[in-house]
């Protein structure tokens, strides 16, 4: 399946990039403002969300992830599922040492 | 271009890679050469020289613990000795030595390609290996005097101590780069560079386990990476990271530490169970049993291992809920390993078996690796843990699945491959005879380790109390069996490459895998077309014909 | 002139689509993928310290941020999402044969990086200046969560700078091999290269900027 | 040859018991095999391999036993461990303070000592304090060990059973003079406990200045 796709080019117009990039400014400017509210708790999971779309928003348009052969797709995952599990045992010791 | 230059051109391509005479000449050929196989050889010279040295630091250590206290060497060289000894055989022998060595030389042949996906980026992987092994043996000489932390580099220790830490750091961050970028080549290599045919369950089990120990290398390893890189900003500019003067946390350096070094265990073993998993179908030649089996194990231990780092910390004093997660997965992640040594045991079933040389070390590599890896089991158990971390059973548990795993593994390896690499045959009797004075010496030399941990004794002790001097004295004079081994092995083996008994046919043991479809030794592009694939790598479908004929 | 180049490329056409196919640059693109996994997680494993000393010194971290001058990290910011579109940009404009367009995208996209080290150097030396440096007096008589608020981030935002520098040089010979006509409107998969990672240089900034400028 | 000195030598021996009987018995098992086949499918008796590609009941089999007995293995060690982390309430506190090289040990009432002395039959909890690098607090013949971190504060308890002297060892490498950090650890009887504690007491409150430097 992987060879099928070996030559696809990569259409993209100028004017989606230029999209693209004015929605990361947006968040960008949504994320400063956001900050100055006082949201507690709720505001770093604010930052990380806006965070995880903006970098969403960069992998899929600006490095071609969408056109990419799924395998690419998949060791984005790895890696990320990795770093969330070991976020998760790690806190397995510290979240629980804090609360004694 | 005429058809007589054409011819020619042709012809060299298909010289054997030895002989072949490339851009470069002489000793620049190999050093600039981007051909797999050369890269693999400068690799095993390398990391055989490496190994050297780490034994003879092995041997010296075992020779100052004869006596309680002051043998040959004072303490300060002591710990030196043990640190380097660790730093050298953890990161810059059993790590690299079989991706590196037959990953590179075996691989792209297995898998039916010319070269790996990155040829030069192979090259630089040498190269980068070299600068950081230097590094290390230049930290024995220099002034300041090698590391003294143990492997582990433990927090404040390392941040506190005078010696060259900042010299050692940064060779083990630039050996690891060299262990990312030689993964990521392989992985794509995988991905990419299969023959015509060759799906992935008709790839064969080396390939499979090369697979997993590259995800492994190319995921933990940058967290090592940064961990010590960390440790080398903290020395030298006195940032708070880990410090607990400056409010550091000094477990949660060991976090990071074990979150690879643990899997980096993995990175050691899988690959010589890889070489355990095409040795012992060739030699019972006969398919293998379960072989999706034990390719879904590779990738299970690749995936579990990465997610049991802090069993290396029961003792320290982590919240309950961690000691409940980090034990339970030890516990599960002992499967995969138990359903491979079913796996090889049942390959042996009903075989024909040729007891040569590979066959010995890994049936060997079988039997240590089930103590070194039921010794784990034992750990596993939290109590028991906390009775015998930190002391010599560790040492022992370490040492039967590194070395009676990995060494043993490598020693396989280099008897069933090396005739095929160099076209010259070893002298079997020898290689036998110094493999049963290898294997007694081992196990001379590290079962009494379990024993010593048992009765209390602490790793890294210089000193020791009068009680334990017996299993030392037992052990130290095990190291010495098992030195003369090795030296019977590797003399009998570099006598062989270089006047051994010519082999020129191809497939010299009767595998099935393709690197025995191609010229002995291979010709610089492997293959002059690239096969196609129809069969996984160990049908034997000559037993089955023959069993068909005995039914008719 | 021209007539007779395209008569001499219909002669070697064919061998050279023979080359464009044993070129594989899905193959080229996966091992940058696989680096740029790496350097994820190199700064993955700065992200893991990060999260437990923010967890054990809230407050802390919260007090210490406040010392950032949010301004000229929000600058930043914009700075480098603007360059990651020039990067994309210019790989577009070379995919499309526009040499000249794709050099100009190049250039731009360096100078943006530039202006990024100018402004972290003005907010380095601001804080050098406040005494909030490894190893001075004035942060070791800090609180401890503070003093490893600034250790993180002189250490992430340190190697993210060097990422940077890094980036920038790889686009400079880019910019090279460009003019030199080394890379081509269909042999580009260098400059994808490249800017794949300079796109990796900026989504860690996004994750930087609210990590340390952004705590309340 | 190992000393019984605490609560916990049994809870340790027999985990390691069940667990090394269990581990013996699947290293026999796979030795056994391997050597049987060897001799038994030699190519000399045997000319003709047979394939055999896999049996997936046997496969199932020797997945899920293990799976069981490790789980089983996993609950023996839980539980001992559980009952080492949880100290009666009725305790005596120690403190106990390791520097390189050298252990020190800190009561309640602030009598300082470079030995630890325990009454016999009495749960014991120490506090573990680290002054510079990591240690590891390790009593061979209690069968317990815990590090010692600094800007942490880790804990320990033991009930001691039999009287005598036993060694304290430094289990976590800690530099030069690791190896030469021992102390001892006596276990006494209550009444001469108590005249100990006495003595020591006396003596500290003639010099007063050296309770005041801790």
């Amino acid at each position: 399946m992987e060879n099928l796709k070996e030559h696809t080019e990569h259409s993209h117009s100028y004017g989606l990039y230029v999209m693209v990039w004015l929605a990361l400014i947006t968040l960008t400017g949504l994320t400063a403002v956001i900050a100055g509210i006082n949201f507690g708790k709720l505001s770093v999971v604010v930052a990380l969300v806006i965070a995880v779309i903006k970098s969403y928003l960069v992998l899929t348009e600006f490095m071609h992830l969408k056109s990419e052969p799924r395998a690419f797709k998949t060791f984005i995952f790895v890696a990320l599922f990795f770093l969330l599990v070991s976020f998760t045992l790690l806190f397995s010791d510290y979240s629980f040492i804090i609360g004694k | 271009m005429s058809g007589e230059t054409l011819a020619l051109s042709q012809n060299e391509h298909n010289v054997n890679y030895l002989d072949y005479q490339g851009k470069h000449k002489g000793i620049w050929g190999w050093l600039l050469s981007t051909d797999h196989k050369r890269i693999g050889i400068l690799y095993m010279i390398t990391v055989l020289s490496f190994f050297a040295v780490g034994v003879t630091l092995g041997f010296l250590i075992r020779l100052e613990l004869l006596t309680p206290q002051g043998t040959i060497v004072g303490p300060q060289a002591y710990n030196e000795f043990f640190t380097v000894h660790g730093i050298i055989m953890i990161f810059i022998v059993v790590i690299p030595v079989i991706p590196s060595v037959f990953g590179n030389f075996f691989l792209p042949i297995m898998l039916g390609a010319k070269d790996v996906a990155f040829p030069r980026l192979n090259l630089l992987s040498w190269y980068l290996y070299i600068i950081g092994g230097a590094m290390i043996l230049l930290s024995l000489v220099l002034p300041g005097g090698a590391a003294d932390t143990g492997w582990t580099f433990y927090i404040p220790y390392s941040v506190r101590t005078g010696t060259n830490m900042i010299f050692t750091l940064a060779a083990v961050f630039i050996i690891g780069f060299s262990s990312i970028l030689t993964g990521l080549n392989f992985l794509t290599t995988i991905h990419r560079m299969r023959a015509p045919g060759m799906g992935w369950f008709k790839m064969p089990l080396f390939a499979w386990s090369l697979y997993a120990t590259s995800w492994i290398q190319v995921i933990v390893t940058p967290i090592v990476g940064i961990t010590l890189l960390m440790v080398i900003v903290e020395r030298v500019f006195h940032v708070g990271i880990f410090d607990p003067t400056l409010g550091g946390d000094p477990l949660l350096f060991q976090h990071m530490f074990w979150m690879y070094s643990h899997p980096a265990v993995y990175i050691i073993i899988v690959p010589a169970m890889g070489v355990i998993s095409e040795v012992v179908p060739v030699f019972s030649q006969r398919t293998i049993f379960g072989y999706k089996f034990i390719a879904y194990s590779s990738l299970g231990i690749a995936i579990f291992g990465s997610l049991v780092w802090a069993h290396h910390m029961f003792a320290t004093g982590m919240s309950n809920t961690a000691e409940f997660v980090f034990s339970l997965l030890t516990f599960l992640v002992a499967i995969p390993s138990a359903i491979k040594v079913f796996n090889w045991t049942a390959t042996l079933y009903k075989g024909s078996i040729k007891l040569e040389p590979p066959l010995l070390y890994a049936l060997a590599f079988i039997f240590l690796f089930s103590i070194g890896g039921l010794t784990g089991i034992i750990q596993g158990a939290l109590n028991v843990d906390l009775y015998l971390t930190d002391t010599y059973f560790i040492v022992g548990h370490i040492h039967y699945v590194v070395f009676g795993g990995t060494g043993f593994g490598l020693f396989a390896a280099l008897h069933y491959w090396l005739p095929k690499m160099f076209g010259r045959m070893y002298n079997k009797k020898v290689a036998k005879v110094a493999f049963w004075i290898t294997f007694v010496g081992f196990n001379i030399l590290y079962f009494p380790f379990l024993i010593l941990g048992w009765l209390g004794m602490p790793r890294r002790s210089y000193h020791y109390l009068p009680q334990y001097q017996v299993y030392h004295v037992i052990a130290t004079v095990g190291s010495w069996i098992l030195v003369t081994g090795l030296l019977i092995m590797f003399i009998n083996l570099l006598v062989s490459i270089i006047k051994g008994k010519k082999v020129t046919e191809e497939n010299i043991w009767g595998g099935e895998t393709l690197e025995w479809k191609v010229a002995t030794p291979p010709t610089v592009e492997n293959f002059e077309e690239i096969p196609q694939v129809v069969e996984g790598p160990y049908e034997y479908k000559q037993n089955e014909y023959e069993l068909e004929e005995e039914v008719k | 002139m021209s007539s007779a180049e395209s008569t001499q490329a219909a002669v070697i056409a064919e061998p050279h689509i023979e080359e464009h196919a044993h070129r594989d640059d899905v193959r080229s693109r996966m091992g940058m993928w696989l680096f740029l996994f790496s350097e994820l997680l190199l700064f993955g494993g700065l992200f893991l310290m990060y999260s437990v000393y923010r967890y054990m010194h809230q407050t802390d971290f919260s007090i210490a941020s406040k010392e950032m001058n949010t301004f000229l990290g929000t600058l930043n910011t914009v700075i480098l999402l603007t360059s990651s579109l020039t990067m994309a940009l210019a790989i577009n404009a070379m995919q499309r044969g526009k040499k000249g367009l794709s050099i100009f995208l190049q250039i731009f996209t360096i100078l943006c990086g530039a202006a990024f080290m100018v402004n972290k150097f003005i907010e380095w030396s601001h804080e050098f200046a406040k005494g909030n440096y490894p190893g001075s007096a004035i942060l070791a008589s800090k609180p401890k969560g503070q003093i490893l608020y600034f250790g993180l981030y002189y250490s992430m935002v340190g190697l993210h700078g060097i990422h940077v520098l890094v980036g920038m040089t790889i686009i400079a010979f880019m910019l090279v091999f460009t003019i030199r006509g080394k890379i081509t409107p269909d042999n580009y998969v260098k400059l994808e290269a490249a800017g794949l990672y300079w796109h990796l240089v900026d989504i860690i900034w996004i994750f930087l900027f609210p990590l340390f400028y952004l705590i309340t | 040859m190992l000393a019984d000195a605490s609560n916990f030598v049994q809870p340790v021996d027999n985990t390691f018991i069940i667990i090394v009987s269990i581990c013996v018995f699947f290293l026999i098992l796979i030795t056994a095999l391997m050597i049987t086949f060897v001799i038994k499918y030699n190519s000399k008796k045997n000319k003709k391999a047979k394939n055999v590609h896999g049996n997936v009941p046997l496969e199932v089999t020797w997945t899920v036993v293990p799976v069981i007995l490790v789980l089983y293995m996993f609950y023996l060690g839980w539980t001992g461990y559980k009952h080492e982390v949880s100290p009666p309430k009725n305790s005596m506190v120690v403190n106990v303070y390791a520097q390189m090289w050298r252990w020190s040990y800190k009561y309640s009432n602030g009598v300082e000592s470079d030995t630890l002395f325990v009454p016999i039959n009495k749960p014991v909890k120490v506090l573990l304090h680290s002054r510079d690098v990591d240690h590891s607090f390790y009593i061979p013949a209690f069968r317990i060990k815990k590090d010692v971190i600094p800007n942490r504060t880790n804990f320990e308890w033991f009930l001691p059973t039999r009287l005598g002297t036993y060694d304290v060892f430094c289990a976590e490498y800690c530099g030069l003079r690791h190896s030469y950090m021992y102390s001892a650890v006596v276990v006494l009887p209550q009444d001469k406990f108590d005249q100990w504690m006495a003595k020591q007491a006396a003596s500290d409150s003639d010099t007063p200045a050296d309770t005041t430097s801790m």
